[in-house]
């Protein structure tokens, strides 16, 4: 039931915003073309589509931060020509982009404010002011305890990085405002906080753009649904009126089978065994998974298990405590345990992963060189083989797998590493947020594999803040709060509410942002 | 008003009497710096009788003024994520330039001084629109300018020294003055640190440039007009290198089209990199800079004062360089390239 | 103030009782000729029991005025300079007077009123040990024409390659004092002025490129600033193919011309003015202690004996070849 | 074999017969290199007849074999995310200790060269590991190492030109010997750049050092031991400057301390800057380093045998560098710092 992009009567709400035939091109690569769409003001239109559809260009655009091709935009019935992301500050177009972008050497607060710091005559920053400003909007947008405005960009974890994105988007006035995957890297307590805002800010009468592939937030949040498939508007629905179904065969032109469900596989042999394991911000960690096995590893924001994951790995120091792979003791440098049989897929993809300037051949092949090597000559047909291999596994969209990975959409970045620690098989695989970013159709082959791996064999740890993902996926739940364990829960007993339970086990209530009215 | 350093990670400290919030915030951060300046003096000041006297430490300070000037204006391009390294060739060009136009106006300093400044000021620009609108890499950018602003420095000057300004009361009042039994020159330099670490920590112009040279993605989409504070940051490099070809002129006596100005570029860069500037931006302040500079300079006179030969004192120099650097590398537990934690 | 006294008359400066100190001052102090002019300095000063310091001053002419407030402020008696450049000249002069210390130069001339030594009253030239750029020029210029007449060369296939850094004043001087003796006496033979940076392997290079870019010329005439300038030269001209014979280079300082020498194989290198820097550093050194020590007073010049070499007499001379 | 440059971003291309993929992958990726170095020869062919005579050309080559050199392997320390700014001290200290030994082993040429080679050697491993171990931004290092190792071979060599080597075969053989009509210092420059190219572009350890320069923190991760790649890389510098160091002695028939290396790191950087490496790791090759090499080369060559006075040439270089630069970063379409795509 695709409905026709169509903007005629019956008139737009104030505050609404647009593209018209709008369209990007990036060398011979096509990202948009021709699309026409509103974003009403107070509402919220979600967008969706699968990875490389077109999303993050289109909220660029709408942003300033990419010129488009052919197409123009509009605000208020106004067309509206956008320079620079500051021609569309000023026009109060604001976006949370799907990678937060920090400064590192300054304070939280000076992130937030960035390009608009509060000053007094002759140009002096006004400090006061500053630290006063911050408080307040972390107050008001109810993040007062999650981010100290003292802490430098460069201390910051991935939700925090985050947290201070919003912020930037929410201070000031805002008439549109775009999220782009603003809860791939938070915890259910802020996702809630921000839901809450979105809510406030729809009511306020702000044209809300919200992308993201977790169905079930774009039911609870979205008025209208607007799917891009291959760059092209394949419809519009009314929330209210269709479905998940409906929803993926207009994202992937095809029907997806039902829920992903797996059998449990797992043997009796411990291969990853991990006693009283303690680094400087996790302790006593003891943990052990079984060949066959999936592990799902469940936390807030900053519970620590990326924290242990990159110990296992032989990244950080561990302090006291063992953690063994067969029998085989692990720690010291990546590359030790990479050799022991341990594959770490990390949680940051820019920052931990990925080589930009390289390839996907590249970026998939380098943990597995010194098997596709001769001598020491990289055996190029073997190395294609292996990347074209899992770039179609993975649905990577890209022209080629020569293609450089900066040119990629976020979620197909993610693909490549996901393909670099596939393509290794390890004996024992972390995969730490695996899908963020993932589209439905991706995220259901990455299950399939995981399962394979674990028929393999192997085992698997699973990192998630995505609580429906870890429930499917794993035959256990181990759950983590301030670097330490503080229960499992057996795939039989696992709901969200037990696992949410125990992961603020000392603050069960949630808190909720204090009331107030956003600007 | 807060210390001559980066701007605060803890704006707490940067509250209380002037005094005792630089001492401690300068300690804090740069301690090895002023461990290292510590055992200099005390060391030299053992061996030479001279060494801590008035005089010496005057000269000391004179010697370093140049240098300084430039190391402080370097400190704020690799702060917005940078580098000059034409910043030798500039000085030079103005100080040829300061010379023959004192001369040409019929002996006028002041025509001498303008006409350096604004020439200073359009090669910055230069430099800046190179980087800004040609999109050159800033380092190569500056290194052809290294060679170019020398060969122009060489051109209008026919590759000698030009003009004589020492009978000139303003020249000699920039080159050989005293105000409050301080040097003219180290006054200038120090109100030019002054103005850029105002500049630097207390003014969003500063804030501004930090962002920059931190992450430029972030400072664009913050609406931060990147091409534009980079020009002035250049324009501003401009002007300073030919304030410093300008008192090349009033101490020198000359305009020097080379001699005094080549390898000025790599002093400064040397400073501002001991001072704590990280290469690729976004990090570093006034005050590190400075300390190195001073380091260096009680250094260089302390060797040069022992007799020790020139061939000792590269080694000394180079070794000292790397004491100093891993001291702090220690102290911040930084982790360079790819180093277990 | 500055104009009413003499270069020489220094009349403040007071005899020293104690130990002497003096502070030398070099340009370019990690160059192959003053290297022995530092050595020969040293030398003499713990012969008279003088303290030396030797400051190497590169070619900074802000350096030059800091490390002369140095010596000063450390309370040297005496200095000895290299000025990296004629121009700060005066600076020095101001400086050494205020502070009453007795100033002598060494190899280069300053004027005390002026920065170009040539155009400088006699009264206000200071005092000095060294050799005159003009006249050293006018000894490599003589003897080159010598070289020129004796090989039977003609000036239509003959060339002359002049090689200097092109912003060290006193190179200019050399070369053009070359220039000037040797076309007074074989007029004629073009010349080729090759900028280079005054090293061997810079000189090398640049010759190179010259020779080739002159495919006719069957013989050439080389000098240059110094021996570096002139050694490389001649060194590209044999990597060319050239004979010995065919090339005649006249070196200005022999400490890298003496090097063919003694290797006793055939050279283009013909001659070298030899100037004995350890000489100059011993003298300049003994002229100071004299004047502070014995009240003796400054001749207004005296000039280190230069000598022409070649591979027949270096060894006489005193060359000592490192 | 592939072409000499950073390994294919499509291999297809170097399927075919050799020559023509060659050509067609240096072009398609320095269009402005070699654009400019063909302007450079026709101009400066038509102005003088022996320009591109082979002789003039033997000449190019030769003067750029030991710059050469030094860009190739500046080339991989940029790879990887370093920088090595002592390569001109390395030299001097290989060029002195070469004619010491040689001298002292009673004329053994071998013996000078291992000797050279040998403390080259250690000088690089000292650098790696001051840069590893002692955690100092390459920059630094090397910097200290410009300073400390030009000291040194003051030191050990009392400032003056030492031995005298071109009575001995060897050294002349390498000095100005020829084979196949090409001068063997060129064939050593052939040879370690093919050997630096097809371990950049063809084995398991050259895709790493890419990987450490485009992001170490994902290099540690995907298992790469960095330190001792770093290590390597400084130590096989080492070596070629040491290589360098000998062959300017041969050149030059004496050991010389800083006579012709001073200066050559910049030189080298600038090369392996305008062939295309990023300075911030991770990308260029030894193709497009050689082919800056060349336009260099040629440039200076002409402009000398034009006659042009050194000045100009000064300014002509840094022109020439801005414009090639220009041109390849619009073509690539890169963004330099902060300017809108
Ligand atoms: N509020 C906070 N402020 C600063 N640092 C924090 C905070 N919370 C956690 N950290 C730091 O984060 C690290 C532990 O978080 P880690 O990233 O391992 O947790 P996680 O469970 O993976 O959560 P996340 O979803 O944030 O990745 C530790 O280094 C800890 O010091
Ligand atoms: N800077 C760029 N250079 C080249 N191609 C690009 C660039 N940015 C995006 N593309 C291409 O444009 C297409 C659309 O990308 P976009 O980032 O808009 O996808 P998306 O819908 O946001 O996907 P995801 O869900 O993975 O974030 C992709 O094919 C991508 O490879
Ligand atoms: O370079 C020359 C040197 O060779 C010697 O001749 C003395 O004067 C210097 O300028
Ligand atoms: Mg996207
Ligand atoms: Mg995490």
């Amino acid at each position: 039931m695709t409905t026709p992009p169509d903007h005629s009567p019956p008139p737009l709400p104030p505050g609404t915003a647009g593209v018209v035939a709008v369209g990007k091109r990036f060398g011979a690569v096509r990202a948009l073309g021709g699309v026409t769409l509103d974003f009403p003001g107070g509402q919220v239109t979600a967008l969706m589509g699968e990875n490389g559809a077109g999303k993050s260009t289109l909220l660029k655009i709408l942003t300033g931060d990419h010129q488009p091709t052919e197409g123009h935009l509009h605000l208020d019935g106004h067309r509206l020509d956008l320079r620079s992301p500051a021609d569309a500050r000023a026009a109060g177009i604001r976006i949370i982009p799907q990678e937060p972008e920090i400064i590192p050497h300054v304070t939280v607060a000076e992130n937030v404010y960035a390009g608009s710091l509060p000053r007094r005559a002759g140009r002096r920053l006004d400090r006061a002011e500053l630290r006063r400003r911050i408080l307040a909007d972390l107050e008001r947008l109810g993040f007062a305890g999650v981010l100290d405005p003292d802490l430098l960009g460069s201390q910051l974890t991935p939700a925090q990085r985050q947290l201070v994105e919003i912020l930037r988007a929410l201070t000031g006035e805002a008439k549109v405002i775009a999220f782009d995957e603003p809860t791939s890297s938070l915890s259910e307590q802020e996702v809630e906080a921000l839901f809450a805002l979105i809510r406030r800010l729809r009511a306020d009468g702000v044209a809300v753009v919200y992308v993201s592939h977790r169905m079930q937030e774009i039911f609870r949040l979205a008025d209208r649904i607007a799917v891009l498939r291959d760059g092209e508007l394949a419809g519009v629905q009314d929330a209210a009126a269709t479905n998940e179904g409906e929803l993926v065969r207009l994202m992937v032109g095809r029907d997806l089978s039902a829920m992903f469900t797996r059998e449990r596989v797992a043997t009796d042999r411990v291969v990853l065994d991990v006693k009283g394991l303690s680094t400087d911000d996790v302790h006593g960690i003891d943990l052990r998974v079984h060949a066959g096995e999936v592990v799902g590893l469940a936390g807030l924001i900053g519970a620590g298990r990326s924290e242990l994951a990159l110990a296992l790995a032989g990244d950080l120091p561990i302090r006291s405590g063992t953690a063994t792979l067969n029998g085989k003791p692990l720690g010291g440098s990546p590359g030790a345990a990479i050799r022991a049989g341990l594959g770490l897929a990390p949680e940051e993809r820019k920052a931990q992963a990925l080589f930009l300037h390289r390839s996907i051949r590249d970026n998939t092949s380098v943990a597995v060189l010194e098997r596709l090597r001769r001598f020491r000559f990289v055996r190029r047909g073997a190395e294609k083989q292996l990347a074209q291999e899992y770039t179609e596994r993975l649905r990577v969209r890209t022209p080629s797998i020569e293609h450089e990975v900066r040119k990629l959409s976020g979620g197909n970045q993610q693909k490549v590493v996901l393909a670099r620690w596939l393509a290794r098989k390890p004996e024992v695989l972390i995969l730490d947020e695996p899908t963020r970013g993932i589209d439905v159709g991706a995220k259901a082959e990455i299950y399939r594999i995981i399962a394979d791996l674990a028929e393999q064999g192997v085992a698997l740890l699973v990192i998630s803040s995505e609580l429906p993902e870890l429930l499917g996926l794993a035959d256990r739940i181990v759950v983590m709060q301030g670097g330490r364990i503080t229960g499992e829960l057996d795939r039989a007993d696992a709901t969200e509410e037990a696992v949410l339970h125990l992961a603020m086990a000392d603050d069960l209530t949630p808190r909720n942002p204090s009331p107030g009215a956003t600007s | 008003m807060t210390a001559l350093t980066s701007p605060p990670a803890r704006p707490e400290a940067a509250r209380g009497s002037v005094l005792p919030s630089l001492i401690a915030r300068l300690g804090a951060q740069h301690l090895s710096l002023i461990g290292a300046l510590v055992v200099v003096l005390a060391v030299f000041g053992t061996l030479n009788d001279n060494y801590l006297s008035l005089g010496n430490l005057q000269v000391i300070a004179e010697a370093a003024t140049i240098t300084g000037l430039l190391a402080v204006v370097q400190t704020v391009v690799i702060i917005c994520g940078g580098l000059d390294i034409s910043v030798g060739s500039q000085a030079g060009v103005a100080s040829v330039v300061s010379a023959m136009a004192f001369t040409s106006a019929g002996s006028n300093a002041y025509a001498g001084i303008a006409a350096a400044v604004a020439v200073g000021l359009l090669i910055g620009l230069l430099n800046g629109a190179v980087i800004v609108h040609g999109r050159v890499n800033p380092t190569i950018a500056t290194l052809a300018g290294l060679a170019a602003y020398k060969g122009l420095a060489q051109l209008i000057s026919d590759g000698r020294a030009q003009g004589y300004v020492l009978g000139d009361p303003v020249f000699v009042f920039l080159g050989r003055g005293r105000i409050a039994g301080l040097p003219v020159m180290v006054w200038l330099l120090v109100l030019v640190a002054l103005a850029v670490h105002v500049l630097l920590a207390r003014t969003d112009l500063g804030r501004n440039l930090y962002a920059i040279g931190g992450n430029d993605t972030a400072a664009r989409l913050a609406g931060i007009n990147i091409n534009k504070y980079l020009i002035a940051v250049y324009g501003l490099i401009g002007i300073v290198a030919a304030v410093a070809g300008v008192l090349l002129t009033a101490r020198t006596g000359s305009g020097q089209p080379t001699s005094g100005s080549e390898g000025l570029e790599l002093k400064a860069i040397t400073a501002a990199a001991l001072g704590g500037c990280a290469l690729k931006g976004g990090k570093g302040g006034v005050g590190g800079t400075l300390l190195a500079v001073a380091l260096l300079g009680c250094l260089e006179n302390g060797l040069t004062v022992q007799g020790i030969n020139s061939f000792w004192q590269n080694v000394a120099q180079g070794a000292l360089l790397v004491v100093a650097v891993v001291i702090q590398q220690r102290r911040s537990g930084e982790r360079a390239i790819g180093l277990p934690a | 103030s500055t104009g009413q006294q003499s270069g020489s008359g220094d009349g403040g400066v007071a005899k020293v009782d104690g130990k002497i100190s003096i502070t030398y001052l070099q340009k370019q102090g990690d160059q192959e000729y003053f290297v022995g002019e530092a050595a020969g300095a040293k030398a003499r000063a713990a012969e008279l029991g003088v303290d030396l310091k030797v400051v190497n001053l590169g070619s900074d002419a802000n350096k030059t005025v800091s490390e002369v407030q140095s010596a000063l402020a450390q309370k040297s008696n005496g200095l000895i300079v290299v000025v990296p450049d004629p121009a700060v000249g005066p600076q020095v002069v101001q400086a050494a007077r205020d502070a009453k210390v007795a100033l002598l130069t060494s190899d280069d001339q300053i004027c005390a009123d002026g920065p170009d030594p040539a155009a400088c009253a006699k009264e206000q030239l200071v005092p000095r040990i060294g050799f005159s750029g003009a006249q050293m020029g006018g000894e490599v210029g003589k003897r080159a024409a010598e070289e020129f007449t004796k090989a039977g060369w003609n000036a239509a296939d003959t060339r002359v390659i002049s090689a200097w850094k092109q912003d060290v004043t006193v190179c200019g001087d050399r070369v053009k004092g070359a220039r000037q003796a040797f076309d007074a006496a074989v007029p004629g033979v073009k010349a080729i002025d090759v900028a280079t940076d005054n090293t061997p392997t810079g000189a090398q290079d640049k010759v190179a490129a010259t020779v080739t870019a002159n495919p006719g010329v069957k013989h050439w005439v080389v000098w240059g600033c110094n021996d570096e300038n002139v050694q490389g030269g001649v060194t590209a001209l044999a990597n060319a193919g050239f004979k010995a014979e065919d090339v005649a280079g006249v070196g200005l300082g022999a400490y890298l011309a003496c090097k063919d020498w003694k290797s006793g194989q055939p050279s283009g290198m013909k001659a070298a003015l030899f100037i004995n820097g350890k000489d100059v550093g011993a003298l300049a050194v003994q002229t100071v202690y004299d004047k502070l020590k014995n009240g003796k007073e400054f001749p207004a010049e005296a000039f280190a004996p230069t000598r022409m070499v070649d591979a027949a007499d270096w060894q006489d001379a005193g060359v000592s070849c490192g």
